[in-house]
């Protein structure tokens, strides 16, 4: 059970590395959110391994805790960081392709 | 008996989600446009983390834990159903045009009036 | 392992100090400090776990140290849209 | 240490310096905001290796929640391309190359160093004096009775930040957003329950296990930005809560201030509890500060005076 659920949290690491190439890939600035989403999931896996692990149920609080949390960033970015209605012209350029 | 059955299930149930989640990096890596990894990423989300959750649950050693995991699954369920439908409204305002769609489905649509 | 993970604070150590220095962005630069304060953070608790067990005032000066870091990124930040807004103001007074 | 455990580890740190790297070096601001995010998320997995399990919980309120949501705020209301600060004075090249090398070589040092620092190694005082302090948990005794006078402080430099913040100005309107989200106000409704209920959960696994008033502070906060996000603290921005307001952002430090001259009029040294209220004042001490340190986290992501 060790091994197996060690290996399980490597991969679902590596998993996340495709989340980090997303980020840096783009194009847009919600794939990179999304990518970031995919991050928070994976790290939430990884936590409940461990804490199955290591048998330290303080490990799922974190979890729960970033469940939790997932929820604010997305809002976040979707009502502060990508509002149209900007003067800006360049501002707008970059919310839909950077 | 029922330990063993019990960690055997939940052992298979971990390693179904874990080839979900491969699958949502694999829609990650490799789909054309935001609305497609959408639909990638919430199968993670939802399923992957749903499986591994239960798949955990079931060799937990007390109910409460069992009850923990089930919540942070119900959350991220939340988060992500509703997260998906606030990114893939606001991009279709901001004009992120669906890939994929054939030219005769674009030109039936109503023009939008030009700002 | 613990020396292992300090390897990593003290590489992260002079990668946020080779970028605060390089950074023209204010926003940059917040993140740098705050990568800083990371790996700060990271060689504190490495250094907390000895033979004789986990000592936890190390611990507690992270707890404290993360609240500080974030109470001084929020002043930043706002200092840095200000300053942003007046300059903007004045471009447009001209 | 298995195969199985070294490669964990190794994805880990290469994955922590690749995502500081690009957080730090990245042009694009809104890319190095994101990769700054998920370094955050992997920061917490790494105290979890350490086995630091408050350290991860603080990590996954405030860094993953308060900090992004500030920056991300912060950065719909910065220009995209151009710099925001004032220009800064060019080096010569000869200069930089100089600065980039000598932190190269004392970063080198660092890591030569650091197997052969000194550890401080407090555990067996902490245990020997953990049967006076009136907790369960060395990292709470510490908090709040051992090194009581580092968190007041702590409290303190935070409101010092609420303060600054509210001087420049009042608070920055939010710009609408794109389109009408109905799924804003349903999120926000379905996790209110949870946002109270997990924040009093860590609060009462403090004082026997992690936990505590941090986490359960920053938690609430970012349960109250979740709410700012859903324009449903409109009492906030009313003026004749302003008093209330304020009044209550000074509580958690005004009942720690009155809990160490409780303790002087007592014992005689600041901050000093007697142990027969020790756990009562404690679990005092931690609601109030709870309450304040996620009042002034909301009070920070307004980003300016309310009632203006």
């Amino acid at each position: 059970m060790t091994t197996l659920y060690l290996v399980a949290a490597a991969l679902l690491l590596v998993n996340a590395s495709v989340g980090a190439w997303r980020i840096r890939q783009g194009p847009t600035s919600a794939d990179r959110m999304l990518a970031a989403e995919l991050i928070s999931t994976s790290t939430i896996a990884v936590l409940l391994l461990l804490s199955a692990l290591a048998d330290n149920p303080a490990l799922v609080d974190v979890a729960l805790l970033f469940a939790m949390l997932a929820a604010i960033a997305t809002a976040n970015f979707v009502t502060r960081t990508w509002t149209l209605l900007r003067q800006d012209h360049h501002s707008r350029e970059e919310a839909g392709h950077d | 008996m029922t330990e063993t059955l019990l960690n055997a299930a939940g052992h298979g149930l971990v390693l179904v989600g874990l080839l979900f989640f491969l699958a949502g990096s694999l829609g990650l890596l490799r789909f054309p446009d935001i609305y497609a990894r959408l639909h990638a990423l919430t199968k993670a989300h939802n399923l992957g983390l749903g499986l591994l959750c239960s798949g955990l649950a079931l060799q937990a050693s007390a109910l409460s834990e069992a009850a923990k995991m089930m919540l942070v699954w119900l959350l991220v369920l939340i988060a992500s159903g509703i997260g998906a439908t606030l990114v893939a409204s606001t991009a279709n305002t901001c004009g992120i045009v669906p890939r994929q769609v054939s030219r005769r489905i674009r030109h039936k649509r109503p023009r939008e009036p030009k700002e | 392992m613990s020396d292992y993970y300090a390897t990593v604070a003290a590489l992260l150590c002079g990668m946020a100090v080779i970028g605060l220095f390089r950074a023209h962005d204010l926003l940059h630069r917040i993140l740098a400090l705050n990568v800083l304060a990371s790996a700060v953070f990271l060689l504190l608790v490495t250094l907390a776990r000895t033979e004789s067990g986990t000592d936890p005032v190390p611990h507690v000066m992270v707890l404290t140290g993360i609240v500080v870091a974030v109470s001084t990124t929020a002043a930043a930040l706002a200092l840095t849209i200000r300053a942003y807004e007046r300059r903007r103001q004045r471009e447009d007074e001209r | 240490m298995t195969l199985a455990q070294w490669s964990f580890d190794l994805l880990l740190a290469g994955g922590l310096l690749w995502l500081g790297w690009q957080a730090l070096f990245e042009k694009r601001r809104f890319s190095a905001v994101v990769h700054f995010m998920a370094f955050n998320l992997l920061m917490a997995l790494v105290w979890v290796r350490l086995s630091a399990p408050d350290i991860a919980l603080a990590e996954a309120a405030i860094g993953a929640g308060v900090t992004g949501a500030l920056l991300l705020t912060a950065l719909g209301r910065l220009p995209s391309g151009t710099s925001s600060g004032a220009h800064p004075h060019r080096w010569h090249p000869h200069w930089r190359y100089l600065a980039v090398i000598s932190a190269c070589i004392s970063t080198a040092w660092l890591i030569a160093v650091v197997p052969q620092l000194p550890s401080p190694g407090l555990a067996g005082e902490i245990e020997a004096v953990m049967p006076a302090t009136g907790v369960d948990h060395a990292v709470t005794a510490v908090l709040l009775n051992i090194r009581a006078l580092d968190t007041l402080l702590e409290v303190a430099v935070m409101l010092a930040a609420v303060v600054l913040v509210w001087s420049l100005g009042p608070t920055l309107r939010p710009l609408p957003p794109a389109t009408i989200l109905p799924g804003l106000p349903a999120l926000s409704r379905l996790l209110h329950p949870l946002f109270l209920l997990v924040p009093t959960y860590l609060l009462w696994r403090g004082t026997h296990a992690p936990g505590g008033a941090f986490p359960a502070g920053a938690v609430l906060g970012a349960g109250g930005v979740l709410m700012l996000l859903a324009d449903e603290v409109g009492w906030m921005q009313r003026q004749h809560w302003q008093r209330l307001l304020r009044l209550l952002l000074v509580s958690g430090l005004a009942l720690f201030v009155l809990v160490g001259l409780g303790g002087l009029l007592m014992t005689g040294t600041f901050l000093s509890i007697p142990l027969g209220v020790a756990r009562l004042l404690i679990m005092a001490v931690e609601i109030a500060m709870a309450l304040s340190i996620a009042l002034m986290l909301m009070a920070l992501y307004l980003y300016g005076e309310p009632g203006q």
